[in-house]
């Protein structure tokens, strides 16, 4: 969502503390998201090797080396994202155009390895979000890390489509691609996270 | 912008204003040393009514006639808080008393000094009270310690909360019951706890404070009273429709009494007679259903496999030597037992929203079979 | 400022114009229409909570009473609990947030003031989601343990018209798994979680728009440590917000999973563990309580200084301790569970933990003592609700103590002396608060005052009857009434008590009835408040009485706190106030450019987009409730798509349009309000 | 925005970019070296030590939180710090994590 601060200034200096103003407020709701990540986090952590569940754990079934590939990708949309935001800085518009697209792309790359993998899961190993409530708890938080990342493909999408209108991104719009960039980065580090602690660490109970 | 009526109007007031020091002079007066006054009547009237708190006659659960070590011991430490508490209150209301007494804008009054701070009496009213919590804090976390877990030696009462009745189960004794927890008094007894479905929270206050009924999780509470006696107990913790309506007995006996009662308990119930109404009763308690969810104990019979196929309902082998049923609801105030039973029988849900007996259509007279049965099942 | 600004020929709709009129109050994006609008909200769901609450006392009147059926009561004690807090006390602080907020710091709007119309609408499609749940809900007996996990409960279709029953009756906590999908089974539960996240939706927007007002709206020379207590405890409140709704959010949609599409966090039978939604609940619930409480701090601590003609008494502090209130806030949350089994470590470290948050709070008190020590007090009836305010929080704060001593908690948990307590603080301070900053700030909006002496009779009997109410369930708790109970039996001997109790509320009641006449009336035939009637301390004191839309006119410099008072006041040789000669010259100019700006003022233009993304949110929700039909699937589309268009319009519409949302006078179209009417209706 | 100027430039971010690729690639390394020699504890604490560094490197510069107000950094430090405390009191009070001596 954009919305720029304004309203005319009732004196000189517009921003109090010199962060532009919705910079700083994509800043304060990234950091409420820590509360929102680390709550589904903890459910997955609770859960995930509890003994006695029936079916099958999370943890058992695994693909490690498809989901380091899609973590990978995610991670290089980052630089793709930093890339677009770095591009317009520099007014090669033609940059910006091309890396936001790239970053789109390799975050619906991330998108459907993720609905892969929950199809692999479901159809082939029968573990499903009723299965139990680590399985319950492993779909519902990567489920709404997608949401995320699909929202953020959204943003970037919007943004190309804008940059093709003559003139291409304004200025003003540079404080949005930097926000979407803000907002990408974070679900990027939320995926750091969670294949560190959800894939690679977590183990089903002995 | 153009000029609104009512600015205008303002701009009046305000050169209406300006003839005096200040516009507060402007106020007219009203009636403040009356009111001053008024409230601290009421502040006076209040410390008054907060000093004592209202003892209710016969409350049957209230928590300041402890009968038991644990119980005394939450009351002490609440007498404690409280009287600390009430000293705290009365500081801040008479403080509050003096200043409105005493600086109330008077006539000719002067400009306040404008104070604004003291570090000194800053760090006064913040060591103060720390002082004071941290006094409270030591005898609380050591009574926390000390009245959480049962002594593992002790004997142990297995306490499962249904919607809405508790289950009671004697694991050294083999012995199953409902609703009335029998314990031998003068000694400690740990109720260890769970749920069939939803959080209860058993809760019988002359004894101790109360310790929730989880499903899938085992909780304790340690029970002990120094005399026998009858105590009331209520579930707590909202479970549904008839949570209300969820108590509990805890009867505490001598140990003598307490083992000719586990040997009772421990019998299976005896057949009533052919022929008598009874023995009717058990026909119809037989055939109209009642053991899909009741177990009945009865010798070489099997009674209780026959039991719980459909559902947990409360063990009526020895239904009678229960004063209280259903959820230690019934019979209610001044109601005679028969009565009660009938009506229950008649239709449990409208006595007891919810209930999961239903309404088995019972005829009158099957009724009055099955009530001359259960009260015979001792 | 050009006025020849193009019109961007990517807009959808027209710019909305109209300034007055259905429409301009469906496209504000005026902080201070915003906030009337959810004061206007939140006091209709005052009374209707009230009712709820008097149905409630009319049913416990009589031991064994059957005036209400059980599951009557237990809906009602819901959406009583459920709608004060989320619809009631939330909402009002907001509507005083947002009013005062920009004016506080000296700022023409908030920093994003389309999302506050959003955050606007958002909430005000959530209400109006919970409550239809006494229309289209459906609340069903429990299906028992046997259930089997996985095998739910047909949702039930809207239609089943059944009143009271209708409604969510798990309690405001929710607490699983009696309010998950096999004991709670039919929609009821549904709309509550639904509706409860709507509703933190909407706050959590508000909040972050007002943590970046405070922080980059300030006026030049407005240092954090010159705002006015309330803009702090605001700035402090939406920082609780921020971090505890994501938490419920979490929470909520954890059981609204599990109940529509058979999840099972907290199904006890298949290994999910029902403490979890306590932890998080609470970890939400604390600090929600003192997102109650601290902008009624917040309040006092601007009206004490007025009414005491003294600068609040050690500021730093008071902001200190609101910090630190809201800080520990977040390690105590346990407390709410004491009785649930956790370790003897955990409950004594969480009942330590409790118990300092009296420090700061006794900081608060005391300083607002310190403030009206050697003060000249005049007893307005803002004073009054404040002093009353000091007076009976501090017996809930108390008694709040009693329950951070953990082994009295597990005697107290789940009683009516719980009830008592959590009453005295909400009703006894919130809302004694909130009473204190409208009659403070009535002028403010209204450029009328509120009748003192109808206000003195609303305090009074409101004072009565608020102890006469609450101050019984202490000892009705300790002596043992359980909480939530429908009935009670004739020989736990609680009858009497509870009769008082009942009596008690209708007291309240007549008493707010006295204060809507008073309200009804002044806002027409009040005496006129002029422009600074209180003779009071901060700058939103420097616009006329009522607020013109544009807040200031010139430019400020803020040199002080209480910068108001400064330019009007100087002191003595002895450090007493000494009005300035040219106070009220300045006054009158104030005024004068106030309702007459030099210059045009560019102000944010209206716009259609924050109330149509946020009626998306509440179809999306339905959606979910009825998504095994087809016509459940189609809102959740139909919402989203609804929300991404609404989206992609906000986008794309430029900020801000000269040309139409202009304030200069060739418009005029703003009406010439009489006899105190503003635009506002 | 002279802020600005100081952003890494195109090279640098590849640079940036290229070591969280060598990191993941350590880390899956890890995994799989676990499975062969059980390091237990020692891994998991490899890994997060591990992944704190990609974490804080995507935040430091392509986030510019370095570049950014000590404020910007504040706020958001509170909301992670705030999530890792109090999430760890509720996994220690439901049992999950096992205070030794506690
Ligand atoms: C406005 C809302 C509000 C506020 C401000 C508070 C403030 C406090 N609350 Fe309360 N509380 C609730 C709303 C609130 N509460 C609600 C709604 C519930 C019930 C929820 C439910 O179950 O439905 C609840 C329940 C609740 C419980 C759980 C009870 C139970 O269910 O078993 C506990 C337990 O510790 C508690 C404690 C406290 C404490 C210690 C404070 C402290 O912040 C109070 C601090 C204030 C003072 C202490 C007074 C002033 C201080 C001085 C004069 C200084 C000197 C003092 C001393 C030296 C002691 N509260
Ligand atoms: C902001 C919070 C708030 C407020 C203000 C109140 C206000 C009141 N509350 Fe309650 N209450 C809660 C929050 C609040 N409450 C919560 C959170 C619970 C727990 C719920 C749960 O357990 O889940 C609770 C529970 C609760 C219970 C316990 C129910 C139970 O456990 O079984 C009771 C019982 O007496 C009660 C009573 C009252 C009364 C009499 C008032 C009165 O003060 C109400 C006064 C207001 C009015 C009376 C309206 C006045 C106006 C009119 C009547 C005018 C009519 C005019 C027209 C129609 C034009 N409340
Ligand atoms: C579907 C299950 C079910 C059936 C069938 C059933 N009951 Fe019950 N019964 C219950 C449950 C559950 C309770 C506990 C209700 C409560 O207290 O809320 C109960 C309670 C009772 C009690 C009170 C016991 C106590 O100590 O509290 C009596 C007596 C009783 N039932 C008798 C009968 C008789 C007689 C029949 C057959 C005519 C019968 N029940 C059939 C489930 C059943
Ligand atoms: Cu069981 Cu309440
Ligand atoms: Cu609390």
């Amino acid at each position: 969502m954009t919305d720029v601060a304004h309203v005319e200034p009732v004196h000189e200096e517009h921003e109090s503390t010199g962060v532009p103003t919705l910079k700083l407020g994509m800043w304060i709701f990234l950091s409420s998201e820590f509360l929102f990540f680390g709550a589904l986090i903890s459910n997955y952590l609770l859960y995930s090797n509890r003994a006695g569940f029936e079916g099958l754990y999370p943890a058992e079934i695994y693909d490690i080396p498809f989901t380091s590939v899609s973590s990978f990708v995610l991670l290089m949309s980052s630089l793709t994202m930093v890339l677009a935001h770095n591009a317009l800085s520099r007014g090669d518009q033609h940059g910006t155009r091309t890396w936001l697209f790239a970053t789109a792309a390799l975050g619906a790359v991330f998108l459907g390895g993720q609905v892969f993998e929950f199809t692999e899961f479901i159809v082939n190993y029968g573990m499903k979000l009723t299965s139990n409530p680590a399985a319950s708890a492993f779909y519902v938080l990567t489920g709404f890390h997608g949401i995320h990342v699909a929202i953020g493909v959204f943003l970037l999408l919007s943004l190309w489509g804008i940059s093709h209108r003559r003139g291409g991104l304004s200025e003003k719009s540079g404080l949005n691609v930097e926000m979407v960039g803000l907002y990408w980065h974070f679900v990027d580090i939320i995926w750091i996270v969670i294949f560190t602690v959800v894939y690679l660490i977590s183990l089903p109970p002995a | 912008m153009r000029r609104t009526g009512i600015a205008r109007e303002g701009l009046w007031a305000a050169k209406l204003v300006a003839r005096r020091d200040s516009p507060y002079d402007a106020e007219p007066m009203a009636s403040s040393g009356r009111l001053a006054r008024v409230f601290a009547l009421m502040g006076l009237a209040f410390l008054l009514g907060a000093c004592s708190l209202v003892e209710i006659e016969d409350a049957v659960l209230t928590t300041f006639e402890p009968a038991g070590p644990n119980a005394q011991r939450i009351d002490d430490l609440f007498w404690m808080v409280f009287w600390i508490a009430t000293g705290v209150f009365a500081f801040v209301v008479v403080a509050l008393i003096v200043l409105v007494l005493r600086f109330r804008d008077r006539e000719g009054a002067k400009e306040p000094k404008q104070l604004h701070g003291n570090a000194k009496v800053e760090v006064v009213w913040t060591v103060i009270p720390a002082i004071i919590l941290a006094a409270i804090a030591v005898p609380t976390v050591q009574a926390v310690f000390d009245l959480t877990e049962c002594d593992p030696a002790a004997m142990k009462v297995e306490l499962i909360g249904h919607q809405w009745w508790f289950e009671a189960h004697y694991p050294d004794y083999e012995v199953d019951t409902a609703n009335v927890v029998v314990i031998p008094a003068g000694r400690e007894v740990c109720l260890e706890m769970t749920s069939e479905d939803v959080i209860h929270n058993f809760w019988a206050p002359s004894l101790h404070g109360k310790r929730y009924l989880v499903p899938g999780q085992w909780t304790q509470l340690k029970l002990e009273a120094y005399e026998p006696g009858e105590f009331w107990a209520h579930c707590a913790e909202f479970c549904g429709l008839s949570h209300s309506l969820m108590r509990a007995r805890v009867l505490a006996v001598s140990e003598s009494e307490f083992e000719t009662w586990v040997a009772e308990q421990q019998q299976p119930a005896v057949l009533p007679e052919e022929g008598t109404q009874a023995y009717e009763g058990y026909q119809v308690f037989v055939n109209r259903g009642c053991t899909q969810c009741h177990a009945y104990r009865v010798d070489g019979e099997g009674g209780s496999e026959i039991a719980r196929e459909a559902f947990n309902g409360p063990d009526l082998t020895h239904f009678a030597s229960r004063h209280v049923f259903a959820g230690a609801t019934l019979p209610e105030f001044g109601e005679d037992r028969e009565t009660a039973l009938a009506r229950w029988l008649a239709d449990p849900p409208s006595v007891k929203p919810g209930s999961f007996m239903p309404n088995l259509a019972l005829s009158g007279e099957e009724i009055d079979d099955l009530i001359a049965f259960l009260e015979e099942s001792r | 400022m050009t006025a020849t600004a193009e019109r961007p020929a990517t807009t959808i709709f027209r710019r909305p114009r109209s300034k007055t009129g259905i429409w301009s109050w469906i496209t504000t994006v005026d902080h201070k229409r915003i906030g009337i609008m959810y004061g206007y909200a939140a006091f209709a769901f005052f009374i209707i909570g009230g009712l709820e609450a008097i149905l409630l006392r009319v049913q416990l009147s009589q031991a064994n009473a059957e005036f209400l059926t059980a599951g009557a009561y237990n809906a009602l004690f819901t959406m009583h609990g459920t709608t004060m807090i989320f619809l009631f006390v939330m909402p009002a602080s907001a509507a005083f947030m947002n009013y005062l907020l920009p004016l506080l710091v000296g700022a023409r709007d908030v920093a994003f003031p389309r999302l506050n119309a959003l955050s606007w609408w958002v909430f005000f499609f959530g209400a109006i989601f919970l409550y239809s749940t006494f229309f289209f809900g459906t609340s069903l007996p429990p299906i028992g343990p046997d259930a089997i996990p996985g095998n739910l409960p047909d949702g039930g279709g809207p239609g089943s018209f059944n009143w009271i029953s209708g409604s969510p009756d798990g309690g405001w906590f929710g607490y699983q798994p009696n309010a998950g999908p096999f004991y709670s089974p039919g929609t009821a539960m549904d709309y509550w979680a639904g509706g409860l996240q709507i509703l933190g939706l909407s706050s959590l927007i508000s909040a972050v728009n007002f943590i970046v007002t405070t922080f980059n709206m300030r006026a030049k020379g407005m240092r954090l440590m010159r705002l006015p207590v309330f803009a702090w405890m605001t700035t402090v409140t939406a920082f609780l917000l921020l971090f505890s709704l994501p938490i419920i959010a979490v929470a909520l949609f954890m059981v609204t999973i599990d109940r529509q599409f058979g999840s099972l966090f907290f199904a006890a039978t298949a290994g999910g563990d029902p403490i979890l939604w306590q932890h998080l609940f609470w970890l939400f619930g604390h600090p929600e309580v003192y997102i109650l409480i601290l902008p009624a701090m917040g309040i006092v601590s601007e009206v004490f200084p007025v009414f005491s003609r003294k600068p609040l008494f050690g500021y730093s502090a008071v902001v200190f301790a609101g910090a630190a209130i809201a800080f520990l806030g977040f390690g105590v949350w346990a407390h709410h569970m004491f009785a649930s089994g956790i370790t003897p470590v955990a409950q004594a470290a969480f009942g330590l933990a409790t118990m300092t948050i009296a420090i700061p709070t006794g900081i608060k008190i005391f300083n607002w003592l310190g403030t009206m020590w050697g003060g000249r007090l005049r007893f307005t009836t803002p004073m009054l609700f404040a002093i009353g305010f000091i007076a009976m929080f501090t017996i809930g704060g108390l008694s709040g103590v009693t329950h951070s001593i953990v082994p009295s908690d597990w005697q107290q948990t789940d009683t009516y002396y719980i009830v008592a307590h959590f009453h005295y603080v909400i009703f006894g301070g919130a809302v004694f608060g909130l009473f204190a900053g409208l009659y403070y700030w009535f002028p403010k909006y209204s450029g009328r005052m509120l009748d003192e002496k109808l206000g003195k009779w609303h305090f009074w009997l409101q004072f009565i009857g608020f102890n006469l109410t609450f101050a019984p369930m202490h000892w009705l708790g300790l002596q043992g009434m359980v909480r939530r109970t429908w009935k009670y039996a004739p020989e736990m001997g609680l009858e009497g008590w509870n009769q008082a109790v009942t009596a008690g509320a209708v007291i309240i009641a007549i008493s707010i009835l006295i204060f809507m006449w008073n309200w009804a009336r002044s806002r027409r035939r009040g005496r006129v408040a002029g422009m600074d009637p209180w003779d009071a301390r901060t700058i939103e004191w420097m616009t006329p009485n009522p607020t013109p839309e544009h807040n200031f006119s010139e430019p400020l410099e803020i040199t002080k706190l209480d910068h108001f008072w400064h330019l009007k006041y100087d002191e003595d040789e002895e450090g007493r106030p000494r009005r300035r000669e040219d106070a009220d010259a300045m006054l009158e100019h104030l005024e004068d450019v106030g309702n007459n700006p030099r210059e045009p003022i560019h102000l944010p233009s209206s716009s259609f987009f924050p109330f149509l993304v946020g009626l998306g949110v509440p179809i999306i929700f339905y959606g979910i409730i009825y998504h095994t039909s087809i016509a459940g699937k189609a809102l959740i589309v139909g919402g989203i798509l609804l929300i991404l268009a609404s989206c992609v319009g906000w986008g794309i519409e430029p900020v801000d349009e000269p040309h139409y949302g202009d304030h200069d006078e060739e418009h005029g179209e703003e009406p010439v309000a009489e006899e105190g009417e503003l635009v506002d209706d | 925005m002279s802020a600005e100027h100081q952003h890494p430039t195109p090279s640098q971010y590849w640079k940036i970019a290229g070591i969280l690729a060598v990191i993941t690639a350590i880390e899956v390394a890890l995994f799989y070296i676990d499975r062969e020699l059980e390091l237990g504890a020692l891994n998991a604490w490899m890994l997060i030590a591990l992944s704190a560094m990609k974490f804080v490197m995507v935040i430091g510069w392509f986030m510019h939180l370095r570049y950014e107000k000590g404020l910007v950094s504040r706020f958001f430090a509170a909301g992670f710090g705030l999530a890792i405390g109090v999430y760890a009191i509720v996994l220690a009070a439901l049992g999950v994590i096992v205070i030794r001596g506690g």
